[in-house]
């Protein structure tokens, strides 16, 4: 689905991701992480053309995606994207805010729409929430609305950065048990994020990250118990820590 | 990893962008475009108005920014309009910043009257368009107290700035911290010396942006003291229109002069409001 | 003759019958053109533009346009003509053309008693001596032909001019008669009108845009008739020498 | 009232009696020094007067002033903010050329003062735009029908429909400039994330903008805008320098031809406080409620 | 030196002191502890005119405070006070700082402010940060050169609002030395402070209040051992528990 191969990404003149090879299978979960400002959001932000990548290739669903693309738009419905700061739109209610992709972009007719949001809020557990404003509800029922919009769009890949990071502890188990719900459906995941106990359950690679470089891809048993290089040893014990 | 940083990476290069976007983004070509349709537009007009049997005369305009007669170089009346401008807006700007002081702190002084005073003058001001209080001035207020054209000029201009800089000074005021106030009153300083050391050296911060901004304003509104004859730009303006007929070319050059002038007060502003922005 | 017919079907007089209407462009100005109680234009102007307009056989429409912006507006063609009590000069007729007039009114100086006690004429002529006139008109052009070391300053409206002599802000305005003697005769304590002698005869005309002989040839004609039937006379008599139409005027 | 006067203090009475010190001295000169007759009592007909021909009450100058004001400002608010919308959007274009074409016009007319951009705008683009429109013919033609009121409701005088035309014209152009500036500043409100969460479901630009950052943006504007539509009323009156019919040119003639400077003027300006304050009154109360739902 | 009789406080409706008695003496260390809310800082505020009281009588150093006093300027040149948030003036040096007070109220000459100044910073332990301004010192170098700027004007009795609440956790210590240091010169203190460490080996009185009423004056052996009330013994647990 996704093949990134010898991407390199500038921001002016620092070098943001640097070499970077991954694949990333049909149905494959992939869990990235990193220190802050390792370059992990870049990266996922290069798959759905948020950012562009300066050289080396990026492959996903067949498409090759470079600045420009006529095929951008088409790509960006088959990729979701969550976002940490869930970038809900203010102005609509949590059913208008599922239902104006599909029916703007894929042209789909008001009534299907809005069955389709129904459906998928029913899927993260909102039912009820439909006519609120999205500041009407908590971070976590806000973040579960995010990742109804993107399923919305039936997208077959989803990218999530850092989803949980800007909740309160109470709130991040609502938005994690949907990530493992979805991620039990079969859906394409690349997540950033630091849960590992969510990492554990759900990932079958793990992808570590740090100045811009992949240091190491490996799976989660592996990883977890023995990663083959010091710095990752040392951030996982930073972080599990806590 | 090179040192030339963009020409590092090692990756194949890019498929690049249809050839006329990169064209059409490229700066050069952005100016170039700019540049023909600002011609097309000043030549449409420049022949529109000739289309409707205008005769420019611009060869006329050069002997009202300058001449050369028997005494030797002499300024025409456009540059001494400006200066009269400029002598004019500094006047009203020094005592539009006084009165506007005077109206914020009575704003902000908590009496009663006081506070009561400094609304109803805000709101009449603000409510009232310049060339009407200006016509108020003149011809109702300048017979009863006795002030001439150029005082009248003077005190209109000032006045309705006094209401815009008043707003101005009080949200400057208001930017410092309640701390500040409590502090100075803690070391038993009264409250005039708590605005003269220790509120307004610190407010300056926030006010001189958009003070500069409001000299532009008060140049640009200056202009309309014309109607009322007190010599400055425009009245001169419109007085050799009066003389020549020569209305399109003059208007054109007049307002090329406030251009040159507020332009390079405006980027004096912004500049200003840079560098107060990285401090903060 | 194809030239001679272009011409033709481009004068003014053609567009004037093919509208059947009449454009005329005036400034308020007592008593050439002035609102009455009701709130309409009467005035010397007003009756030339509507005799005018019926000898022609069509509407007539006036367009009140602030005096400085006048010929500006006559050029980039708001109004077919200008019959505002314009007087002809040098400088104007360079830009635009006009008839024969149609009226002539000698301007007399109307002072602030006070401050001109006991001055002749040509204490007038210094520096220190105010004079003020409306912005275009014909009395600035004269005042500064007749007195050119005293300062001149000009206003948009001619109301405000008398206003500045009244309240002493200047020593002396100049307007056709009988104004200046109606104004001192409403305040006889603060104006008078010192000198005896007109100004400027020369004549008021209409104005015209610049290369139309045929208007040109058509206004001409019309006002001569005007003069022989005695009309313009008449009329003039009663806005100018006549206060019969004071009580429509809130003067 | 006795708690209020327990809150007074000394510089309370000193303003007070500042106050009534300036306020005597304007009276005690207009009766005594100055030479002037005033004649308040005529001001009531030139509001709405009794026509001595026709025999009715009809609007005199000031009621025919504002009411052209009103509609000056109506129109050419909203000419300006479609055109300000249209200035605001090109002045975030990604396209340098746009971009600096809406700066040079935003710029232009920043710093050259109303009354000079006026005098531009009339002579060299409203003009032309009537006479190629062949305005004049058209709306005279309306004149001349019988069943006019429609027209003559929403536009006035017929015949003096160019002059309207000019008018609003002017003015939006003037006022867009503003607007654009107010959208702009809206639309660069909008969050970034808006924007991408808006292109990860696959919008393209235009509905980018259309569905997700427009909305959001004019609400922010309304506040901003409003203000800019009282200053617009108030700009109106610049408009009198180019003979357009409004209030203060209408103000301009009753004082060339009666003389009652004063009472005129203050009429005048009286007559604007009243639009000008009631409309900031009601804005800010609309804008009160809408903070709190 | 302090005496509070029947003291009452409102802010419109809300009643924000009530009843308040309390007597400090010559060279007496007090310090207020009490809940969030309660009325500490109103407390204190009112001691040298930052509020006001609206009934009762409130008799510092022998001068009636109330509303309009004419003496309350002098009053408050002998009550210093020390925020919580330092309030140092941000366009004025250190030293600046320390002598606008006196050369500007006292009337005092520059050199000699000046000297008193220099004096003071060498009591707070920072000499060597005359010149700098207060953005370019640490909060608890800030919080020092407050105590500094009201010892420069010669008070008599020191307000503290919780002086220490606002710093990192290295500096509070600081700042805590500086006032014991103070304290054992004889001032007369009156403290709001949660740091109990600081109380036990300063305060010679311990008041504590709940809710704008004062429920417990005790002296700091029996206050930290055996409060009167329940509600005292609680709010102790609960901070003594960190
Ligand atoms: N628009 C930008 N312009 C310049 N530099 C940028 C930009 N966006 C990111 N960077 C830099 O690129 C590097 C990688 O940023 P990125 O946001 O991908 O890090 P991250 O791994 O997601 O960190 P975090 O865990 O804090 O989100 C950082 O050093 C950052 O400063
Ligand atoms: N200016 C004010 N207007 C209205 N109410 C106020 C004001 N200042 C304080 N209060 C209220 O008075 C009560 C006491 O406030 P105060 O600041 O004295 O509490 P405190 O004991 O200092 O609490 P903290 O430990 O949080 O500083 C609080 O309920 C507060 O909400
Ligand atoms: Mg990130
Ligand atoms: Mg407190």
């Amino acid at each position: 689905m996704i093949e990134v191969t010898n991407l390199d990404k500038f921001y002016g003149a620092f070098h943001a991701l640097k070499n970077i090879d991954l694949t990333v299978h049909q149905g494959q979960k992939v869990v990235i992480c990193g220190p802050s400002g390792s370059g992990k959001s870049t990266l996922i932000r290069c798959f759905n053309g948020l950012e562009w990548h300066n050289s080396g290739r990026l492959v996903i669903d067949g498409i090759e995606v470079y600045e420009g693309a006529k095929e951008i738009r088409d790509l960006r419905q088959e990729v979701g994207m969550v976002f940490q700061q869930f970038n809900l739109f203010p102005h609509l209610t949590v059913l208008e805010n599922l239902t104006i992709g599909p029916m703007k972009v894929r042209k789909i007719s008001k009534a299907q729409a809005e069955e389709t949001a129904r459906n998928y809020l029913d899927r993260v557990h909102i039912p009820e929430q439909a006519d609120k404003y999205p500041a009407q509800l908590s971070g976590g029922q806000q973040q579960r609305v995010a990742i109804a919009r993107s399923l919305c769009m039936e997208t077959r890949i989803m990218l999530f950065d850092e989803p949980t990071s800007a909740l309160d502890p109470e709130m991040i188990n609502e938005v994690l048990d949907v990530m493992v719900e979805l991620a039990d459906t079969g859906m394409t995941m690349v997540v950033v994020t630091h849960e590992m106990g969510f990492a554990r359950k759900v990932a079958d690679t793990m992808v570590f990250m740090e100045a811009g470089q992949i240091v190491e891809i490996s799976p989660p048993e592996q990883f977890f118990t023995n990663p083959s290089s010091e710095r990752c040893r040392l951030f996982l014990n930073q972080i599990l820590e806590h | 990893m090179s040192d030339l940083g963009i020409s590092g990476p090692k990756g194949q290069p890019l498929p690049k962008p249809p050839v006329y976007k990169r064209f059409f983004d490229s700066v050069p070509v952005s100016i170039a475009i700019y540049t023909i349709v600002v011609g097309l537009i000043a030549y449409g007009s420049y022949a529109g108005a000739q289309g409707m049997g205008y005769n420019w005369q611009w060869y006329r305009v050069p002997q009202f920014l300058y001449r050369n007669t028997e005494i030797g170089f002499e300024w025409g009346e456009i540059p001494i309009g400006l200066v009269a401008t400029i002598k004019l807006s500094v006047t009203a700007f020094l005592l539009a910043t006084f009165l506007g002081l005077l109206v914020a702190l009575l704003r902000l002084s908590g009496l009663v009257v006081g506070s009561a005073v400094a609304i109803g003058y805000l709101e009449l001001i603000r409510n009232i368009p310049l060339l009407v209080l200006l016509y108020l001035f003149y011809y109702v207020l300048g017979p009863i107290f006795g002030f001439d054209r150029y005082t009248a000029s003077i005190l209109t201009l000032a006045v309705f700035h006094s209401a815009l800089i008043s707003e101005i000074l009080r949200a400057g005021i208001n930017a410092i911290p309640t701390g500040q106030w409590e502090a100075a009153k803690s070391i038993g300083m009264s409250p005039y010396q708590t605005y003269r050391y220790i509120i307004l050296p610190q407010s300056v911060r926030f006010m001189l942006p958009p003070m500069t901004g409001e000299v532009v304003h008060l140049i640009k509104s200056s202009a309309i003291v014309s109607v009322i004859a007190v010599a400055e730009l425009t009245t001169f303006g419109r007085n050799i229109i009066s003389d020549t007929y020569m209305s399109f070319e003059i208007w054109f050059t007049i307002a090329l002069v406030y251009l040159v002038v507020t332009l390079i007060l405006s980027i004096g502003v912004s500049h200003l409001e840079k560098k107060y922005a990285v401090d903060q | 003759q194809s030239a001679t017919q272009g011409l033709s079907s481009e004068s003014v007089i053609e567009t004037i019958k093919q509208d059947g209407v009449v454009r005329i462009g005036l400034s308020l100005f007592v008593p050439w053109s002035m609102r009455d109680k009701n709130g309409d234009l009467i005035g010397f102007e007003l009756d030339v533009g509507r005799k005018l307009a019926e000898d022609m056989g069509v509407e007539v429409e006036f367009v009140p346009t602030a005096w400085d912006g006048i010929i500006p507006a006559l050029v980039s063609g708001n109004f077919d003509v200008i019959i505002s009590g314009m007087s002809v000069t040098a400088q104007r007729n360079l830009t635009i053309n006009f008839t024969d007039p149609y009226a002539y009114s000698g301007l007399a100086i109307l002072a602030n008693q006070s401050l001109t006690e006991g001055m002749a004429l040509e204490d007038f002529n210094k520096p220190d001596v105010t004079f003020v006139a409306r912005r275009g008109a014909t009395p600035a052009v004269v005042i500064a032909e007749n007195f050119p070391d005293a300062t001149l300053l000009l206003f948009d409206e001619d109301g405000a001019s008398t206003q500045e002599v009244l309240n002493g802000n200047a020593h002396a305005s100049m307007a056709a008669q009988p104004t200046p003697n109606r104004d001192a005769a409403q305040y006889p304590d603060t104006l008078v009108v010192p000198f005896e002698n007109l100004y400027d005869q020369r004549g008021e005309a209409f104005g015209l845009r610049k290369g139309d002989p045929d208007a040109m040839n058509f206004f001409n004609n019309w006002i001569a008739q005007q003069w022989r039937s005695g009309w313009l006379q008449e009329r003039h008599d009663y806005w100018f020498a006549s206060n019969e139409w004071a009580d429509q005027v809130a003067q | 009232m006795q708690n209020f006067i327990k809150k007074l203090r000394w510089p309370d009475y000193l303003i007070m009696a500042t106050l009534f010190a300036f306020f005597g001295y304007i009276w005690l000169s207009i009766e005594g020094t100055l030479n002037y007759n005033w004649r308040w009592e005529l001001i009531p007909g030139y509001v709405v007067g009794w026509h001595s021909g026709r025999e009715e009450y009809f609007a005199n100058l000031f009621l025919q002033g504002l009411v052209a004001t009103i509609r000056i400002s109506i129109y050419s608010g909203i000419l300006a903010l479609i055109l300000g919308t249209f200035l605001g959007v090109a002045r975030c274009s990604a396209n340098l050329t746009i971009r600096m074409l809406a700066r040079t016009y935003l710029e232009f007319l920043r710093n050259v003062p109303p009354v000079v951009v006026v005098f531009i705008f009339f002579f060299f683009l409203s003009q032309q735009l009537i006479d190629a429109l062949n305005l004049e013919r058209w709306a005279r033609g309306i004149a001349r029908q019988e069943n006019n009121q429609i027209w003559t409701f929403f536009f006035g005088e017929m015949r003096r429909f160019p002059s309207l035309v000019s008018g609003v014209i002017v003015l939006a152009l003037f006022e867009s400039a503003f607007v654009g500036e107010i959208i702009r500043a809206g639309i660069q409100s909008i969050p970034k994330g808006q924007r991408e969460a808006a292109r990860s479901i696959g919008m393209s630009q235009l509905q980018e903008l259309r569905y997700v950052v427009l909305p959001q943006a004019l609400k922010k504007v309304v506040p901003p805008l409003a203000n800019q539509f009282i200053s617009l009323i108030k700009d109106s009156s610049i408009l009198s320098l180019i003979s357009v019919q409004e209030l203060t040119y209408k103000t301009v003639e009753l004082v060339a031809s009666s003389r009652m400077i004063f009472e005129a003027w203050i009429t005048t300006a009286a007559f604007y406080f009243i639009v000008c304050f009631s409309l900031s009154r009601i804005f800010a109360r609309l804008e009160k409620r809408s903070d709190k739902r």
